[in-house]
């Protein structure tokens, strides 16, 4: 807290109400945060954290209240009032623009140029080196946003913030598809950044990194202000039971069933990334019924061609993936389902659902032509909404109406829904990429207990996760890929985070 | 071009619709009248008199509203085609070409087949149906496997369908003597009502005598509006009862998912732009079977696939949508001659109107606007 | 304007007699021979105090429709105008037994109904001689004909012109091309640039809009361009030699006159020929064809109304005319 | 030989010039997000509006930059609708089609007694053409280059529209909001101010295709004039991968296949291959252009991405 000036108070947000027709969003909600501190934003899916900060922002206009900066009551009607009085927001999804590289997205709207509007790309390159050196935020300025990791995106989204003289620096959700290393990363910057008079508002689900790099909590429920705290005076069992009004069971039973035989097993798999690169480069695998096999690695090392080439998305060039023995190179998806295995895709909006079917609709996308949901080629009404009632019952999906449009579900639910109809397949092999992310710990809680009832029912369960604690509470063994090979199984027992870590950087041994 | 955003504005304004696309639609066309309105009084016509001469001309006699029927049945059933394509995920602006296809092979069969009435109309209307499908699904496969954009494929082939058409009719076994139209079908492919009776001696006698259906008689009756009906329920039950309809609108919707659920994306595209040529080819062919009984050699595309867009989307891309824009398109073409005939108005007037409205419905949010300011104004009173 | 603004009741209660036309896909104003044929009705409205108007059609499907709306609005005479209108003005003569028609470049032989009268021009004798001063006056012994979309209306054009060229100087070759369309003015224009390029030196098009590219062309080489229908010279008054022009407006003119006075020749049909002053070339062809070239032509003419010289009309009495020639 | 070669080229110049300029436009607007399906109507537009002010002032430059003029104000409509009011892209695109189709018309028959064409403009008050008299007459040269400035004019603002696109300030602005317009409005810029300026840009270059037709092509205005230029425009563009020097080349490939078409179509129509003549009805012929269209998108050109936001409307605030 040595950087900590109380005495000036960059952002105060005053009563501030944000209502998205009847739905209010935030309700008369107060923050105020000091110079070079690092003010965690707290609170469940849909709390209304991220509307909080976007009407700090000026990309919603609050029904009500009132906003100072630096003590001075200021209008902010648009992000470019926001960027003038020394705001800058990276935002939950990022704002880049995929085919731009680097530098002009950190330029754009703000790009110097010389006769007629030319921009002259090597300077601003250069100036971009510039204040990615200064702050310790690599990037590869010529790169295009589409060719780089993730966690490069996040330091691009800072440094856009930055490159606009950011002050106070808004951070929604930055580690959420971040690795150990690229969170600490983040962390190490963050506190660089208040070591130069920056102040930070962070917003995360994750109550290890507020206990670690935040200075004060604002906990927000419903909308509404539930408290501010100081957080070397809480625990995470304290700031847990404040956002979600009752207590939080972090462990997950698990109980010790017998292993089976094996369900998948992968061996020598070569598959090509979308630009026709090889991205699986050998990849063998094995997962037994009754066991969890947790992936673990930075994201862009293979993870995502690795479902798609088993669940039929993507050519297999050589090697093999067997099912219960039986080999299911290059089938089609639905020959795939056949063959009984469930995917819970990894970009759930993209590839899990349709957002403009109903409940019930989205619950039979794998099995909408087969009876009782479709006689004859005609589809079934009765049996569809009857299965989709009694999968919103298992699952407590909210709200619980078949006719309920999908889309308009919240993530969480969006993501139980789509469990749900995975489970309901019962498969052999479930594929689970990436099951929480975005969820909030009481979501987060529900996914987890599903998948290890899985695994105590005797499925063969393939966990893909960028959530390192996930992967270590969840999986019985967790496998480490690096550039498109495993290089490494470590039983629960013996991994901990610094070994997992060390080897999804590469390092075996 | 991108389908999904079009989709993603069709679905919101499908959840608008029962509450109140309807009223958008009427509110359009009440403003494309009004700017029609101006225009005819700016070029010196008088609106009312001009309106009224069209009213008059459309609803005064039971033979206009039959004209109106048969001027609007090929454009609500291209309307189809292009809203079915539409609801699964693509633009089909080969409405045109497909119409032509449908309209050559129709006349064709007609000609050259000899079999007994009705099954003859059926047969050259089946042959018809599936020339076209064949002709969308070419689009569908260029897209499913080479990721050619319908868009660029459709347009292309509408014209190939033009020349070949022309090819064909003007080819010597084909073409008939003095003309450069085909031979006319024969009687049993036809699916006009009383059409050989009321030009036989026989059939004019009797109209001489019986005034009324005289010229009752004079349009060309036919099953077209019939047949364009059962059309409309049929699409309605597979996009919204059918296993196919589920399929399609998934991919439609998110063609990602769609495939991860396991749908084959590229036979749906197929499929549904076959499905979409059948519609259009089948306009052609009731437009041959009972209208024009032949086809001739075009000088230009005539516009059916094109008025077949706006028809769907001044229809919500609904089957029921479609069947009343037709309806009121196909009375404001049949009006704008009337226009002409007893105003000297210009017919521009009606493509006008028509563009204005579509103008109007593209835009919910102005009419909105507009009506919650009147509102305004109401409650301030 | 307002001047065509009709009464639909208006016949009977005043007397003066109603006259109404409708086009093809043209238009009315197309500057060919829908436009010539409204000229007949306007000298018509203007000489004899009738009254007229005109319904367009924008699709085949609108013929019917179209004459039955003008049926409906009392008129004595309705014009259909063109042979494409050719079933749907037959279909309309046979529903309405009292209404009097009249179609123009179509033709029903024994079966015409005496209430329809048809109008036939011979466009082959007009593109006979502007044939045969092409042929007279090209210096490259080559001469083009661009056709719109083959058929036999543009037939009797094509063969009438290549029988006045060969009439004229057999060593004259002509190159012929068709553009399928009747509104690619771009085609028309590439055609014609062609044809200059490989040595031609006078072009006749019959292919309506299409030849305002086949015109330009010519103001671009500097070269000839023939027009059609009506008199085109206004479009290039130095590049337009001549034009095979038909005068609709002569025919329909006469024809409505002819009502006036209580003469119609109901299930006729009436040719109108070099004769009958239906086709000609234009008057402005003295601009730039020499005296002796137009008194040459002007013996054809004789020739050809004594019919001592016939001329084709399509392949096969293009081909009896070649014999006949050699 | 040379000489046919030189022909086929000009004819290719000659076609692909309007269609140029109006896929040039739909780079522009698509790059932006706008989809403008009504690039057909403001050619029309653009083509009655030079003809018709070529025709009453006799100066074809003027013409020409008044068809830019009312190519914009119908652009205008076009963003009004989309980029203010929300409207669907493909509907307000038909729509401007059939309003200035019919407008056109309309106003036609007020400026020119009735009569849906316009007069026609006098030779020396065409476009001019640049290089014309500084080749021998039908010679290689004058065959290719004896073009009037439109098609010059053509392939200069391709070069300045590349450089807008990807080397400029607004260039880079154009593209992000067609991309992701909201990444875009959180750097403060106007989503909306960027759309219009390139809806408008190519409304005006839309309405430089329909003049380059009616003041150079030919010398006036004719209601068949424009069939179907705007959308055989808009599939170069896609074909160009929404680019604007893809587009021009797929503009060129149209073009060419025209030339090849009026090539052959002069050459007996036969094809002797030998063993046996295949007869080439003018009909066959004239697809030849579309059909060749399809052949090379099959075979050469990939699959092509579209700016991820065509067609979506942007709400700042929902
Ligand atoms: N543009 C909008 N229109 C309508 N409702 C909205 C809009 N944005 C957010 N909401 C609603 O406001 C509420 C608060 O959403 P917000 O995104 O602020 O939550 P959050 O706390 O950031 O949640 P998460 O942890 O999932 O990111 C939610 O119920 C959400 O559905
Ligand atoms: N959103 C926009 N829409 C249209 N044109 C724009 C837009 N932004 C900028 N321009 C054009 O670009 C030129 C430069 O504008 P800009 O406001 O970016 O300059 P600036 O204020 O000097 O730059 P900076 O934002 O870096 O301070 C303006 O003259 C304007 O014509
Ligand atoms: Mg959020
Ligand atoms: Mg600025």
């Amino acid at each position: 807290m040595k950087h900590i000036d109380l005495s000036k108070k960059v952002v105060e947000m005053i009563g501030v109400t944000k209502k998205f027709g009847d739905l209010t969003a935030n309700d008369a909600i107060g923050l105020t945060v000091h110079q070079g501190e690092i003010h965690a934003l707290l609170g469940e899916n849909g709390a209304g954290k991220s509307t909080l900060m976007n009407v700090l922002y000026g990309i919603y206009t609050p029904t009500k209240g009132q906003i100072r900066i630096n003590g001075s009551p200021v209008e902010i009607s648009s992000p470019s009032v926001a960027i003038s009085q020394g705001i800058g927001m990276v935002h939950q999804h990022f704002m880049l623009v995929k085919p731009f590289t680097v530098t002009e997205n950190i330029i754009l709207g703000k790009e110097t140029a010389g006769c007629f509007g030319k921009i002259n790309m090597n300077q601003a390159a250069k100036d971009v080196s510039k204040i990615s050196e200064k702050y310790g935020l690599q990037v590869d300025p010529l790169a295009k946003v589409q060719d780089i990791t993730v966690g490069m995106e996040q330091r691009v989204e800072i440094l856009k913030a930055l490159y606009r003289g950011a002050q106070t620096l808004i951070l929604d959700e930055p580690t959420a598809v971040l690795t150990p290393q690229e969170i600490k990363d983040l962390t190490r910057i963050i506190k660089n950044l208040t070591a130069e008079g920056k102040s930070i508002i962070l917003i995360t689900h994750k109550l290890k990194e507020i206990k670690e790099s935040a200075d004060y909590c604002t906990i927000i429920r419903r909308g509404k202000h539930i408290g501010t705290v100081q957080v070397d005076q809480v625990d995470e069992q304290q700031l847990a039971s404040m956002m979600v009004g009752r207590t939080v069971n972090f462990k997950v039973d698990k109980q010790n069933g017998a292993k089976g035989g094996p369900v998948l097993e992968i061996s020598g798999l070569h598959v090509k990334d979308n630009r026709g690169l090889p991205a699986l480069k050998g990849l063998d695998l094995c997962v037994r019924a009754g066991e969890i096999i947790g992936v673990a690695g930075v994201d862009g090392n293979g993870q995502s061609e690795l479902i798609e080439a088993v669940t039929g998305l993507r050519p297999i060039e050589s090697g093999s993936v067997s099912i219960q023995g039986k080999q299911i190179n290059n089938l089609t998806p639905r020959q795939i389902h056949g063959r009984r295995v469930s995917t819970i895709p990894e970009d759930r909006q993209l590839r899990g659902m349709i957002s403009e079917f109903s409940i019930a609709e989205n619950m039979i996308l794998e099995n909408y032509y087969k009876p009782p949901f479709s006689k004859k080629g005609f589809s079934q009404t009765a049996p569809i909404k009857e299965n989709a009632q009694t999968l919103i019952q298992r699952f407590d999906v909210r709200p619980d109406d078949p006719d309920y449009r999908a889309g308009a579900l919240s993530g969480g639910n969006q993501q139980k829904m789509i469990i749900a109809r995975q489970i309901a397949n019962n498969p052999d092999l479930l594929i689970a990429a990436q099951p929480t992310r975005g969820l909030d710990v009481g979501a987060i809680e529900y996914v987890h207990k599903a998948l290890m009832a899985q695994r105590n029912e005797g499925k063969a369960v393939l966990l893909i996760s960028l959530e390192l604690d996930e992967i270590i509470n969840l999986s019985d063994t967790i496998a480490i890929i690096y550039e498109g090979r495993i290089i490494g199984l470590l039983q629960n027992g013996d991994a901990d985070e610094k070994k997992i870590g060390l080897m999804m950087a590469g390092h075996v041994n | 071009m991108s389908i999904k955003a079009k989709l993603t504005n069709w679905s919101n304004s499908a959840k608008r619709y029962l509450d109140n696309t309807f009223v958008f639609t009427l509110i359009a066309i009440f403003i494309g009248l009004i700017t029609g309105a101006i225009i005819l009084a700016f070029a010196g016509f008088n609106p009312f008199e001009s309106y009224w001469a069209m009213a008059v001309g459309i609803f005064s006699k039971p033979k206009y509203i039959i004209y109106t029927i048969i001027k609007a049945t090929p454009i609500i059933i291209t309307g189809y085609s292009v809203a079915f394509a539409f609801r699964t995920g693509l633009f089909n602006i080969g409405a045109e070409g497909q119409f032509i296809v449908g309209g050559i092979v129709a006349a064709l069969a007609g000609y050259f087949l000899h079999l007994p009435p009705v099954i003859h109309a059926m047969v050259a209307f089946a042959l018809a149906v599936g020339a076209a499908a064949a002709w969308g699904a070419a689009a569908g496969y260029l897209k499913a496997r080479f990721g050619v954009h319908e868009v660029i494929s459709t347009i292309m082939l509408n014209w190939i369908a033009l020349y070949l058409s022309n090819y064909l009719v003007m080819s010597p076994a084909v073409k008939r003597a003095e003309s450069e139209a085909t031979h006319k079908i024969l009687a049993t492919a036809r699916i006009d009502l009383f059409g050989v009776w009321k030009v036989s001696e026989q059939g004019m006698a009797w109209r001489m005598e019986n005034r009324f259906f005289h010229d009752l008689l004079k349009p060309d009756i036919n099953i077209g509006i019939i047949v364009a009906i059962l059309l409309g329920v049929m699409i309605f039950l597979i996009l919204k009862k059918t296993t196919l309809g589920y399929e399609l609108r998934a991919v439609g919707f998110n063609k990602d998912a769609a495939e991860n659920g396991g749908i084959n994306v590229n036979r749906s595209f197929m499929s549904s732009m076959a499905i979409a040529g059948g519609l259009a080819g089948a306009a052609g062919a009731l437009q041959v079977l009972g209208v024009s009984l032949e086809c001739v050699n075009l000088s230009n595309m005539e516009g059916y696939g094109f008025d077949g867009i706006a028809v769907a989307l001044i229809g919500g891309n609904t089957p029921a949508g479609c069947f009343l824009s037709g309806l009121l398109f196909g009375a404001l073409k049949y009006g704008g001659g009337k226009l002409q005939s007893m105003m000297g108005a210009p017919r521009e007037i009606i493509s006008i109107v028509i563009g204005t409205i579509l103008f109007f419905t593209a835009m919910p949010k102005l009419i909105r606007y507009f009506t919650s300011r009147i509102n305004q104004k109401r409650e301030e009173k | 304007g307002k001047k065509e603004k009709q009464d639909p009741d208006s016949t009977s209660q005043s007397g003066v007699m109603k006259v109404g036309m409708v086009s093809d896909l043209g238009g009315v104003m197309d500057q060919s021979f829908n436009e010539s044929a409204w000229e007949g009705l306007l000298r018509a409205q203007n000489e004899l105090g009738i009254k007229i108007g005109y319904l367009e059609s924008n699709n085949n499907s609108d013929y019917g429709p179209n004459l039955e709306s003008l049926t409906d609005a009392g008129n004595s005479l309705i014009w259909s105008i063109g042979f494409m209108m050719g079933d749907a003005a037959l279909e309309a003569a046979k529903a309405n037994p009292e209404q009097k028609y009249g179609i123009v470049d179509m033709a029903y032989g024994n079966n015409t109904p005496p209430n329809l009268i048809s109008v036939l021009f011979k466009s082959e004798q007009a593109s006979f001689l502007v044939g045969y001063i092409a042929g007279r006056m090209t210096k490259t012994n080559k001469v083009g004909f661009i056709g719109g979309i083959k058929g036999f209306i543009i037939d009797s054009f094509d063969y009438g012109f290549h029988a006045g060229v060969n009439y004229a100087n057999a060593d004259v070759k002509i190159l012929r091309q068709y553009v399928e369309s009747f509104s690619d003015a771009a085609k028309g224009k590439s055609i014609a640039n062609q044809m200059y390029q490989q040595g031609a030196d006078i072009v006749f098009h019959a292919s309506g809009p299409v030849g305002d590219g086949v015109i330009e062309a010519a103001k671009e080489k500097s070269k000839w361009a023939i027009g059609v229908d009506k008199d085109q010279n206004s479009l290039a008054p130095d590049n337009v030699l001549t034009s095979a022009i038909k005068r609709v407006d002569n025919a329909i003119f006469n024809i409505v006159s002819d009502l006036q006075k209580g003469k119609f020749a109901g299930g006729a049909t009436v040719v109108y020929g070099l004769k009958e002053g239906g086709v000609d070339i234009a008057p402005s062809s003295d601009k730039h064809v020499p005296k002796e070239i137009l008194s040459e032509v002007a013996e054809l003419k004789t020739k050809i109304i004594r019919k001592e010289i016939v001329i084709p009309y399509n392949a096969k009495t293009y081909e009896k005319f070649y014999i006949a020639k050699q | 030989m040379l000489s046919d070669i030189g022909f086929i080229l000009g004819t290719t110049l000659m076609y692909a010039t309007p269609l140029i300029y109006a896929a040039l436009g739909a780079a522009i607007s698509e790059n932006s997000g706008v989809v403008n399906l009504g690039l057909e109507g403001m050619m029309y537009m653009g083509a009655f509006i030079g003809a018709t002010v070529g025709y009453y002032l006799g100066n074809p430059w003027i013409a020409f930059l008044a068809a830019g003029a009312v190519g914009a104000l119908v652009a205008c409509l076009h963003g009004i609708a989309c980029i203010s009011f929300n409207a669907d892209h493909v509907v307000s695109g038909i729509a401007i089609n059939f309003f200035s189709i019919g407008f056109a018309l309309f106003l036609c028959r007020i400026f020119f007694d009735g009569a849906t064409m316009s007069l026609s403009l006098n030779f020396d008050q065409k476009m001019p053409r640049p290089f014309n008299g500084a080749f021998e007459p039908n010679s290689f040269g004058d065959l290719v280059f004896n073009q009037y400035a439109t098609v010059y004019l053509a392939f200069i603002l391709v070069l300045i529209v590349w450089y807008l696109l990807y080397k400029t300030r607004i260039g880079l602005r154009i593209r992000s909001v067609g991309e992701h317009p909201k990444a875009a409005d959180t750097l403060g810029i106007n989503v909306s101010r960027v759309r219009y300026l390139a809806v408008i840009l190519s409304g005006v270059f839309a309405g430089f295709g329909g003049a380059a037709m009616s003041i150079a092509i030919v010398s006036r205005f004719s209601p068949t004039l424009i069939s179907g230029h705007g959308f055989i425009a808009i599939a170069a563009m896609i074909f160009g991968k929404w680019k604007p020097q893809g587009a021009m080349l797929a503009c060129l490939l149209f073009g060419s296949a025209k030339g090849f078409e009026i090539f052959l179509g002069a050459s007996g129509l036969e094809i002797d291959l030998g063993i046996f003549k295949i007869g080439m009805s003018s009909q066959i012929l004239a697809m030849l252009p579309y059909a060749v269209t399809l052949v090379v998108l099959v075979g050469f050109v990939g699959k092509a991405v579209a700016p991820s936001a065509v067609g979506l409307q942007y709400e700042k605030e929902a």
